[in-house]
């Protein structure tokens, strides 16, 4: 399966099989032995070439969670359809986190340019400037500010600046 | 405690220090009451507590900034006595006064001396006054005023707001040419941020440490100081590894610190537990300003001396007095878990807890509120917990932490666990070579090892067999076959180690 | 280390104090060893090393006292060095001449001393060579020598094996009717259980104190001594609850215990840490047998003295010095938790750990390999862990320990914690009231209080609305609305209390 | 129902009902008042008469395990009644408790296993699922998904399996 790294790396991932503790793992073209074993009140030892690593899991959502000791690695499913998707949907722009909106800065109608702020969300004590990623059009604006905004929550609806026409089916990537 | 008059103590705020006030209330036979909004009604605090009153929505305003209804939640409660905690209204003068003017006991300094020692000008006035040296400065931010002190001082400069804290409103100055637009973009950040649009100049230190005083008067004219610590290590001007004692730190400048921080302290009446911080280089020493409230970092200190602070602040409280410690001993080191990610601007992360490994052992001590299930949102401080590490010098309780953190497993936040580890472990911490450009210097743009990545690829290899899109429960055989699998573990047994329900 | 020789260390136990070892030696950049029995595989222990070996079944014999098979792991695992932990093969002279003669650093003391000193009887000897007082007795169970000793010091007295220990093959005789039955089955239960029926006589206190005094020797004559213990809080001859210091002990019995302590370690040649152990009666004092070995409790001699007992041995074993150290700061308790019905004299138990809450904070430690899913088994010793607590006196050391003891839930494996914590708030432990006979004479036939048998009434009844009989699966709300829920618990919503699945 | 403690102490027990966070609960003649407010990483915490208590639960077969705060408890269903009525009545499946008929499993007509599952109920936001405790025919279906029904109603009947109608007298054990 086709898996995305937090760093943006997609990875090819297969789990060949195992045989009591040992397990196989296929990695693009190549190919990882481990050992696998159980601990107590969750996780396990992952032992690679003699070397062994602490290791739990979970998912969250389509997501899996691993952690190797104190570092956490996040994988996210690639799918094909939902590329596309994104594809079309660069012309939204969503909350990074929940937080509440402090600021608009553009209103319907405005024409705004790559990197013009659009808006301010705060969360944790910390506000975080979200910019238009290319030349857009503002086609709706679904929250108002100081309002609180879930991950993921559209905040500006933005449609193809009026000249870029051309480019419709080449959207940008995010 | 002697003459003990606080019977039940109201903590005003959340988290790993409510519980941690909780625990030291506990052992003094003093009853609690917790306070909490509404998202952190499961929270450890709150169950620690005798009795909890919920005080308001999940907005801080609304609850843990609610004076009015904590002192209220206090009233009901018959809680005698306040303890702020840090942050939240800690160094608010107008509740230190609210609780006061109610008739109970708040645990700290009085109203006045804080708000004195609060705003950033008057305290530096209070610390000249005193005698302590401080960084050379002008408290006007006319234009020609800063401009004739740079003729005496130099470049760069640094411009603060008076009221502020936390890096806001903050500039640093390289040359004339960027002056003008930094003294107004600063004030114009704490009017934002704070009300109060006044900002001051100060020479800009190259390469400073942050040294900090413990303090602890009593109403009696009596006052201690604990020692020093060392809190250089700093991402975004927020403080994230402390030590104790500052290594490397000459013996008569620590002596002088510590006689300027009582000395302060004296000057401004100070009582109840207090931080005197400085900016240090070489052997020589800035203050900066006081905290008139129990650190975060407190901890390290409590290891060093055997106290408990805590303690002293509701003996103080109560009207007893400090008493002379017995000379410190060992070393100490506290490591901030945030909820943030250290490998993209340190940006704030949020998430719901999924699984933990705590370490303990020799030396070590955990001080927080964290258990599986915990939400981490976006309303509060992203502090996670403190990891405290005690050695019989520097070198022990650092590779104590080197393997407390090696143990530790925070799955389901990102966090900075490896990031702190990689400090920890690193030859410039070893060295302590340190200053407040620490993290710039050493780790800037730092990504963790890829060591661990291969294990890493293994457990999502096995993790994603139940393929996204498959049913939601996917029991494993361990669940139906008669035995007790009290943790949703993905590998409580090697062939079924997909015991998470997905959550679509 | 100074002058490491030692690489590689591997531990030849398990459970709390195989985890305990591992830590210290990870600060000190030593690699590790773990050896496990079959059902122990998935134990905390096994995770914490750098390398394991299986070395046989759930049988000891097989296993963890398969001196063949460990000196083989370490062999081929190339550890240099073993640590014996306590029980199982730490006090066995075959297993450290095993060691040695393999050519790996064995952490204690050397073969022919723990021989000498591991026989009472020639312990003994030793013991009134070296001068130290011993309880008035005699080495022989010849019955007309015994009636000569009894006209001398009269009754009661006590039988002892001579190859004994655990309270086996020991009797109290309390008149002479009694005396030649005793003799007879002491000696036929020491030859059952030790094969050497030998057993000698001794006068028998009647309210003695356990306190022992902790030592510590290197091989160049160097040898100290980290003060004393009290241990008298036992059940079935077996300590439950010590701690340092020994309250109400004089200062000049705990000196002189202390130079009797050493005299005998340097009779003996005594090297590594070791424990000598004694009666007290008021300013008394009678030597009883040296532990060759760490302590269980040796915990409570590191909070007070800020040392790494673990760190100390290794350091000994390469050749190393012992220092001086400074004095020691405040006091530390320490409870046993058992898998054991304090209800029901103590029977051990048995079963799978269902759910833990550990306590922590200022002054709390707690050794243990107590995770979830852990299943306790009948192979092995019932200790589950060790929670210690630190005070700047032994009253905020005590109090710390019932606040923690209260925070300290255990459920699946029937455990001691409850009855622990009512000896610690008791005003008999308060008073500090101890001697070996504390239990016997204030928590005789002791039931836990009805404080709390409404709330747990209340669980009960909410845990049990899906009747038995009710299908195996009682997935709740909250699991299928797309919240994740990490933790499988009854309580993660009010109403979803049922998250558990039966486990028929 | 009635639970017999590890004392050797029997009690009859039972959920009155709840509203919101407050809880009442007969033992014998008496009745309890309590609150319970869940604990973050499981448990929670019980309230009577304003004392607060730290509380966990577990099954263990058909005990139920009881923490507060150190101390143990263990609940053991005391069979003489349930058995009794079970031979009578297990080819009954009666809601436990008022609530809404989630989902049915089976159909008239079917032959089910034991444990297999029948039908979801779902009273105070909780899912219960309720099995067949004995192989059997699914005689009747008595509701419809979607239904609210009463504490005691049947909601489906059983008939014994073919194969043992010698065994109709006298039920199997569970």
């Amino acid at each position: 399966m086709k898996l995305k790294r937090e760093s943006g790396e997609e990875l090819d991932l297969e789990l060949l099989g195992h045989d009591g503790a040992k397990v196989r793992v296929r990695v693009g073209e190549r190919q990882i032995a481990a050992e696998v074993q159980a601990v107590s009140g969750g996780g396990a030892i992952v032992t690679i070439d003699g070397k062994r690593f602490r290791v739990a899991s979970a998912r969250r959502n389509s997501s899996i969670l691993v952690a190797v000791g104190p570092r956490n690695f996040e994988f996210e499913p690639v799918e094909e359809s939902r590329r596309q998707h994104r594809g079309l949907a660069a012309t939204e722009i969503v909350a990074p986190m929940p937080g509440k909106v402090l600021n608009l800065m553009v209103k319907e109608g405005d024409v705004v340019e790559t990197g013009q702020p659009l808006a301010v969300i705060e969360a944790m004590k910390m506000e975080t400037t979200l910019a238009a990623e290319s030349p857009a059009i503002v086609k709706r604006i679904c929250v108002t500010a100081g309002q609180m905004v879930d991950h993921g929550a559209v905040l500006i609806e933005l449609s193809p600046p009026p000249d870029s026409s051309g480019r419709e089916s080449a959207p940008p990537e995010t | 405690m002697k003459n003990q008059t606080i019977r039940k103590l109201l903590v005003a705020n959340r988290g790993e220090i409510a519980l941690r006030i909780f625990r030291t209330a506990k052992t003094l036979g003093v009853k609690t009451v917790a306070i909490y909004s509404e998202p952190d009604a499961a929270s450890l605090h709150v169950a620690a507590a005798d009795e909890a009153r919920l005080v308001g929505p999940a907005e801080a305003a609304k609850s843990y900034l609610n004076i009015a209804a904590i002192v209220a939640a206090a009233r009901e409660t018959g809680a005698d006595a306040i303890h702020p905690g840090y942050g939240f209204l800690s160094e608010r003068p107008e509740f230190a006064r609210a609780v006061a003017e109610a008739g109970i006991v708040f645990v700290g300094p009085r109203a006045d001396v804080m708000a004195a020692l609060g705003d950033k000008v008057s305290a530096r006035k209070i610390a000249v006054a005193a005698g302590l040296p401080v960084v050379p400065g002008i408290e006007s931010a006319e234009i020609k005023a800063v401009r004739s002190f740079t003729e005496e001082h130099g470049y760069p400069l640094l411009v603060k707001a008076a009221a502020g804290g936390g890096g806001r409103g903050m500039r640093v100055v390289a040359d004339d040419k960027s002056l003008e637009a930094a003294l107004e973009g600063a004030s114009r950040e704490a009017r934002a941020a704070f009300g109060d649009g006044r900002v001051f100049i100060e020479k800009y230190l190259a390469r400073p440490r942050h040294v900090e005083i413990q303090i602890l008067g009593d109403e009696h004219g009596g006052l201690i100081a604990l020692g020093e610590r060392d809190c250089s290590i700093q991402r975004r001007h927020q403080k994230i590894i402390e030590e104790s004692p500052a290594p490397g730190l000459a013996e008569a400048t620590r002596a002088r610190m510590i006689g300027a921080a009582l000395s302060l302290a004296r000057a401004a009446g100070y009582t109840n537990a207090g931080t005197a911080e400085f900016m240090v280089e070489g052997d020589k020493f800035y203050f900066l300003e006081i905290n008139a409230r129990l650190q975060v970092e407190h901890p390290v200190t409590e290891l060093r001396y055997g106290v408990d602070l805590v303690a002293a602040q509701l003996t103080v409280a109560n009207g007893g007095h400090v008493s002379e410690l017995p000379a410190p001993r060992g070393a100490a080191i506290e490591c901030r878990i945030y909820a943030e990610d250290a490998e993209h601007d340190f940006r704030p992360a949020i998430g719901t807890l999924l699984h933990l490994n705590v370490p303990s052992g020799p030396g070590v001590r955990f001080d927080s509120h964290l258990a599986p299930g915990v939400v981490v949102g976006a309303w509060y401080d992203g502090m996670l917990g403190k990891l405290i590490c005690y050695g019989e010098d520097r070198e022990q309780a650092r590779s104590r932490m080197v393997a407390a953190l090696d143990e530790f497993t925070l799955l389901g936040v990102t966090n900075n666990a490896a990031f702190l580890r990689a400090i920890v472990a690193s030859d410039a911490y070893c060295k302590a070579d340190l200053s407040t450009h620490f993290i710039e210097e050493h780790f800037k743009g730092w990504r963790g090892g890829s060591e661990s990545d291969d294990a890493a690829l293994v457990a999502a290899a096995m993790a994603a067999v139940g393929t996204p899109g498959a049913a939601a429960s996917l029991a494993p055989a361990s669940m139906s076959d008669g035995r007790v699998t009290p943790d949703r573990s993905p590998w409580s047994e090697l062939a079924s180690f997909e015991l998470w329900k997905s959550s679509r």
